[in-house]
């Protein structure tokens, strides 16, 4: 049942209205800081009421009028829509309390610049989530590149400015093909709106549909990384952690997911889809990727790279999951978006708190770190066995309804694809964590680093080469002893407490996931798009 | 009431002969008449866009004669919305010729002739007249390049005058030989008599590749576009503003009356290929303006040829032959000249007030003018067509336009044109905000007027593309003739 | 008189505001009388004088490095141009469109002779500001060859 | 000596001190120079019934006013020549030719229909009217473009 109201434009408003207020209080950081903290707060709130109603089924709308002719600007917060923003919203809440300690700890310059673009970054991820139509959607998918392009080149560093370089130009030559794509699709069928069972006629030009369906399949396949056209986001890892936690793992990358699921699910229809064959080729990209980007994981030696390419991995978990068509499948996909943006934020965070408190950026130099900060690693481990698929944590709910999903529809291999992506995340995450909590010298005989990448040389970009060696640690020789820490100082609280909230957050999505809302909104959506069940 | 019609294009033309003659008693009063006349001409061009759109079309004939002897004037709402355009971007103009343009009283003079002349070309439906707006114009902006206070300045204004006058001579040449063909001057005559005297005729192709060929070099269309770069670069930078946002367009207006008015869509329909051909011309500029714009340094060069391209998307438009088409084109042509004129004065701001003409200099230019710099930087991506400013809605009714009538190419090289126009206008925005500048610029004084310019055009980009689907239900009724 | 088209387009009363002396309207443009090659050529001479001026006109415009010849190759090609008119405006046997005299008799077609005024002073007015602007250009950079002034304007992109 | 005008960039310069033409030339155009005159306003008060007009007229008394000044040597002539006194005539024109054409607008009737004045053949008093404003405009504007191009 819709209700014509103002709730979805206020959540969209809200992040996108709170950019000025940052902006006019840059000289007073607490005060752009408190700012940035009401927004995030006012955005949850909302973004709760939203979801709860989307759950029992009551989908708010809000139309402001014509867009293009034939094309509303609208907002509808269906289940989809409002899982999210939810999700955004909880996560955006945790980053910023994390970044305000990330930019202080780290004394980073043009702040007020990196928040107002964070804010205006959620914002558009808010439209993105809840745009009713295709084009509202493309039109807050593009805003999202240009606020997010002042955070991934915030360092100003050749290497940002090159990374935005081509940031820039994948994603937008993405949007490209997403246009040409709704601009076919408009033509064939004159209504690009979101409809749960698919826009009808598409079938009556299955050649323009295929084309269509290609062109926004690649274009939204940029933002969710599948392989060939996942080249950007490891690039993007020179900025600031925050940024990669929340960013890269939720609001980006996500929003290219997202993109996916409208297109498959709500804009051609699981039927449709099925009937054109065109499940298949998307789903095999999917598994492809996971394989590819899994393997790469392990040759990665800086922390932050390994996890970007264990995000792509991770994204293409959920794009198999959907490709599949069958209600577990896509269940156990709405899941994993909502699991793996709460491990993956956590394993961010932690490599971020790594970072500012030790300055160790490489895997190699992490030896026997649990001393000096036992806490996040702590959450580091339980977030990386979430992402493994060890049950407890979010990660197994959500693979066991991708595998149930998969045999469900009789595509054995892509099961065993998720079996075999697993044990490759197994044995990227699982050394990280064995090194983090052994002693010093053990590191040397356990992982050979690989040629040229591991052997120590200048440290390519980031602000932390121009002050010669990490802080806080002294050079002995060889091995580094770690001052041992509590729990309680080994970090400031702006950056345990976040890290710790979201690792909380994937065990509860672990052990009790049908008490979180998301479960019930993914339920919905399930219903909503197969409706024979 | 019609008269206001006539009075539209004779108050400019009356006012400019104010300024020499009070400047020999009272100095400095070039900027007063030019504002006081600007300032009434929009107001003059408002209500009557506003009359159009309460009771239609507004129409009269010079000298009571009957239309097919007269100069007949007329304003429907495609008309009236350039009419608006030219009324307020020299209005605008004003703001920032306050102090960075020419002060001197011929230049007030010569500015308002271009805006008397444009505003010409919109109401006129007489070819020949057009032929006569089109040179009036023509004169005062090759003028007014030549104020530009550098070296370049003459030699820039002497090649746009040579290249504009073969142009408009090639469009004279066509409207004699539509009249050899037909014995009509009169758009609306015309329309009837060539559909007696038969679309295959050899004299009336002639004519139409003469007129399209005369009307492509004044909105400087790929390869004969020479003239625009060199001159943009030479004027001084708020006269560059409103000649990159009105002559132009106003070709490119004069192009779409004249092949809607007089050759009409059933022209279009019964000669597929020739259309085609205007087509490709489009297409061939679209992408040869965004090349010839990669290895621009400076900037103004870099704007003046991503005009090229951005001109060639609003040709393609006309040349679908369809009306939504049409009516993308003309939403391209009027977002862009407020793009482009916004894009000119906030270059031209940071151009005097950080002391930089090249890409490279621009380097950090954020820092010493932010307003400015944010204002560029939103127009400049409002130029890639990024929604929701308006650059991106012209695109996406043409394109749409083209792949409904299985036009590839212009579709391909209408979507196309975004990546080709970040392709050159990433290094700017990278440039403004992440790089920065070695040595001291020496900067000259920027008034509030030039960066408020800027700014308004931004915000006017935002406007027209929220207001885009009302602007094409408005403007829907006077595009007739040709298939939806 | 040159014997042009045996009928063109119809003029229609008198462009100025004077009676309109009304012209018998003839059809439009008839084609031509069959006549050989030579006697075709020798009908169209004005017209071949036009191609001609356009021609050189536009040779002299583009090719010239003189810019003051330039500009006289401007003119050259804007006459060619006039002279089409006027050679389509042309009757045979007609006499110049005065209101002057009894007799109707044929006389040639006023309004492209009009036009083609008007298109002077047009012409006019372009030559002045392009003469004043070579006078400006000479005085300002010392040369009025196209050559010398684009190496000066390449040698100030370069500095750049 | 010319009075120094500012105006004239000048090709050379400076003025240029050339004794007046031989007699037999300044004789003749003192003795041409009233007809040529006359034959310009003729032209531009016939401009409606036959060969002539505004523009036609203008430019023949403007030949008439550079002959003298080729005569005369352009130091002499430019006492009265001044440019800052001849730039209100094409104004006065322009005026001139709005007022004309715009009365009819005031009457009710269309911009330029002369018939509308209540004045007996108003026509072609209007026309003629019209006719004397551009030939000012335009004589004026050529003895200046004569002046600032070629002048002292």
């Amino acid at each position: 049942m819709t209700t014509a109201s103002s709730l979805p434009v206020l959540l969209v408003a809200a992040p996108l209205a709170a950019v000025v207020p940052i902006l006019l209080t840059g000289a007073h950081p607490n005060r752009r800081e408190a700012w940035t903290m009401l927004a995030a707060l006012l955005t949850v709130g909302l973004a709760a009421v939203t979801a709860s109603a989307a759950a029992e089924g009551v989908v708010h709308e809000s139309v402001l009028g014509s867009l293009v002719v034939g094309v509303p600007l609208a907002f509808r917060a269906d289940a989809l829509g409002a899982l999210f923003a939810l999700l955004a919203s909880v996560l955006w809440l945790a980053a910023s309390v994390y970044s305000v300690g990330y930019m202080r700890g780290l004394d980073e310059h043009h702040q007020t610049r990196y928040f107002a673009a964070f804010a205006a970054s959620v914002g558009t991820t808010m439209g993105v989530a809840l745009s009713a139509n295709l084009l509202t959607l493309f039109v807050f998918y593009e805003l999202l590149t240009v606020a997010t392009y002042p955070l991934v080149t915030h360092h100003e560093t050749a290497e940002a400015r090159r990374a935005g370089r081509t940031y820039l130009a994948f994603t937008l030559s993405g949007g490209v093909a997403i246009l040409a794509g709704i601009v076919v699709l408009y033509a064939v069928t004159g209504s690009v709106a979101f409809v749960a069972g698919g826009v009808p006629g598409l079938g009556t030009e299955p050649v323009l549909a295929g084309v269509a369906y290609a062109l926004l399949v690649v274009g939204f396949g940029v933002k969710a990384a599948l392989v060939p056209l996942h080249g950007w986001l490891p690039d993007a890892m020179v900025a600031p952690t925050p940024v990669s936690g929340l960013l890269h793992a939720v609001a980006v990358v996500k929003s290219g997911v997202f993109g996916l699921v409208r297109v498959v699910l709500f804009v051609f229809g699981a039927g449709t889809v099925r009937s054109l064959g065109l499940g298949t080729p998307l789903a095999v990209a999917a598994a492809v990727t996971m394989l590819v980007a899994g393997v790469l994981a392990l040759r990665q030696d800086r922390l932050k790279r390994g996890l970007a390419y264990s995000t792509v991995s991770q994204l293409s978990y959920i794009v198999l999951g959907v490709a599949l068509l069958t209600p577990a499948a896509v269940f156990g996909a709405l899941v994993h978006l909502v699991a793996h943006a709460f491990m993956k934020i956590t394993l961010f965070l932690c490599a971020g708190a790594i970072y500012v408190e030790t300055g160790v950026q490489r895997v190699g130099e992490m030896g026997g770190i649990w001393r000096r900060l036992p806490a996040t690693m702590t959450a580091f481990a339980v977030a990386s066995a979430g992402l493994v698929g060890l049950p407890g944590v979010a990660g197994f709910v959500s693979k066991w309804y991708l595998v149930l999903g998969a045999l469900e529809a009789g595509a054995a291999p892509f099961a065993a694809t998720y079996l075999l992506a697993g044990l490759l995340k197994l044995l990227f995450l699982w050394p990280i964590v064995l090194i983090a909590y052994a002693d010093r010298d053990a590191i040397a005989g356990f992982r050979p680093l690989p040629g040229g990448e591991g052997a120590p040389h200048a440290e390519d970009g980031g602000p932390l080469a121009e002050d010669g060696g990490p802080p806080g640690v002294e050079d002995d020789d060889g091995g580094r002893g770690w001052d041992r820490r509590t729990p309680l100082t080994e970090s400031s609280w702006q950056l345990l407490v976040p890290l710790l909230a979201t690792a909380a957050g994937a065990l509860v999505l672990g052990v009790v996931p049908d008490a979180t809302p998301f479960w019930d909104l993914a339920a919905a959506v399930t219903a909503e798009v197969f409706p024979g069940g | 009431m019609s008269d206001a019609v006539v009075v539209l294009v004779a108050l400019p033309v009356v006012a400019a002969t104010v300024p020499p003659v009070v400047s020999r008693r009272v100095d400095g009063v070039g900027w007063p008449v030019a504002a006081a006349a600007a300032t009434a001409q929009t107001a003059l061009a408002t209500w009557v866009g506003w009359r159009v759109l309460a009771d239609g079309p507004l129409r009269t004939v010079v000298a009571g004669l009957p239309a097919v002897l007269g100069i007949e004037l007329a304003v429907d709402r495609l008309s009236a919305a350039f009419v608006v355009l030219v009324a307020v971007a020299g209005l605008w103009g004003l703001a920032y010729t306050r102090r960075g343009g020419p002060r001197s009283a011929p230049g007030a003079s010569l500015y308002l002739l271009l805006l008397a002349g444009l505003t010409g070309i919109c109401v006129v439906r007489d070819v020949f007249t057009l032929y006569v707006f089109l040179e009036i114009a023509g004169l005062a902006a090759y003028a007014l390049v030549a104020l530009g206070d550098g070296r370049d300045a003459a030699p820039a204004a002497l090649r746009y005058l040579l290249v504009g006058t073969v142009g408009a001579s090639l469009y004279l040449l066509g409207v004699g030989y539509l009249y050899v063909a037909t014995g009509a001057l009169n758009m609306g005559v015309l329309a009837d008599r060539l559909a007696t005297v038969g679309y295959d005729d050899r004299l009336v192709l002639a004519a139409f590749v003469l007129v399209a060929v005369g009307l492509g070099v004044k909105i400087a269309l790929f390869p004969v576009h020479t003239w625009k770069p060199d001159a943009y670069q030479a004027a001084p930078p708020g006269i560059t503003a409103v000649l990159a946002a009105l002559v132009s367009t106003v070709a490119a207006y004069a192009l779409v009356r004249v092949v809607l008015a007089a050759f009409t869509g059933a022209f279009l329909a019964a000669n597929p290929r020739l259309v085609a051909g205007l087509r490709a011309a489009a297409v061939l500029s679209i992408v040869a303006g965004a090349l010839l714009a990669l290895p621009q340094r400076r900037v103004r060069r870099l704007l003046a040829y991503s005009s090229v391209s951005q001109f060639g998307i609003a040709v393609a438009g006309l040349a679908l032959g369809t009306r939504l088409g049409v009516l993308g084109g003309v939403v391209h042509l009027l977002g862009h000249a407020v793009m482009k004129a916004g894009a000119f004065a906030a270059a031209g701001t940071i151009e005097a007030g950080y002391d930089a003409r090249t890409v490279d200099e621009f380097a950090d230019a954020a820092a010493h003018q932010p307003v400015a710099s944010a204002a560029l930087a939103t127009l400049v991506l409002g130029l890639v067509g990024i929604p929701p400013l308006v650059g991106f809605f012209g695109k996406w009714y043409v394109a749409l336009s083209a792949v409904r009538t299985g036009a590839w190419a212009t579709a391909a090289a209408v979507l196309l044109s975004t990546a080709l126009s970040l392709a050159y206008f990433a290094r700017l925005l990278q440039r403004l905000y992440l790089e920065r500048r070695e040595g001291r610029p020496t900067p000259a004084p920027v008034s509030t007027g030039m960066v408020a310019s800027g700014v308004l055009a931004a915000l006017a980009a935002l406007g027209l593309g929220l207001a885009s689907a009302e602007l094409i239900a408005a403007l829907r009724p006077a595009i007739e003739g040709v298939p939806p | 008189m040159l014997d042009v088209l045996a009928t063109a387009g119809p003029g229609v009363g008198l462009a100025t505001a004077g009676p309109g002396v009304g012209l018998a309207t003839a059809g439009p443009g008839v084609g031509l009388a069959t006549a050989g090659p030579v006697e075709a050529l020798a009908d169209r001479a004005a017209y071949l004088v036009a191609v001609v001026l356009v021609g050189l006109g536009l040779h002299v415009v583009v090719a010239d490095r003189n810019l003051l010849r330039k500009v006289v190759g401007l003119n050259l090609f804007q006459t060619g141009i006039f002279l089409v008119f006027v050679a389509a405006a042309a009757r045979t046997g007609g006499r110049s469109p005065l209101v002057v005299g009894p007799d109707g008799g044929p006389y040639a077609d006023p309004l492209p002779q009009v036009l083609v005024l008007t298109a002077i002073v047009v012409g006019v007015s372009v030559s002045a500001l392009a003469a004043a602007l070579v006078v400006r250009i000479d005085a300002e950079q010392g040369t009025v060859l196209a050559d010398e002034l684009d190496a000066g304007q390449r040698e100030v992109t370069e500095r750049e | 000596m010319s009075d120094g005008d500012p105006a004239s960039p000048g090709v050379s310069g400076e003025p240029r001190e050339r004794p007046p033409d031989s007699p037999v030339v300044t004789t003749t155009v003192r003795l041409l120079v009233p007809f040529v005159v006359t034959f310009g306003l003729y032209t531009m008060f016939h401009g409606t019934s036959s060969v002539g007009g505004g523009f036609q007229g203008g430019v023949v008394v403007a030949a008439g006013v550079i002959a003298i000044a080729f005569a005369f040597g352009l130091d002499r002539t430019g006492g009265w020549l001044r440019p800052g006194a001849l730039v209100v005539l094409p104004a006065a024109g322009v005026l001139g030719f709005a007022f004309v054409a715009g009365g009819p607008l005031v009457l009710g009737a269309a911009f330029l229909d002369l018939s509308a004045y209540p004045v007996a053949k108003a026509v072609v008093f209007g026309v003629e009217a019209v006719e004397l404003c551009i030939g000012a405009t335009v004589a004026t504007t050529v003895v200046l473009l004569f002046r600032s191009l070629g002048g002292g």
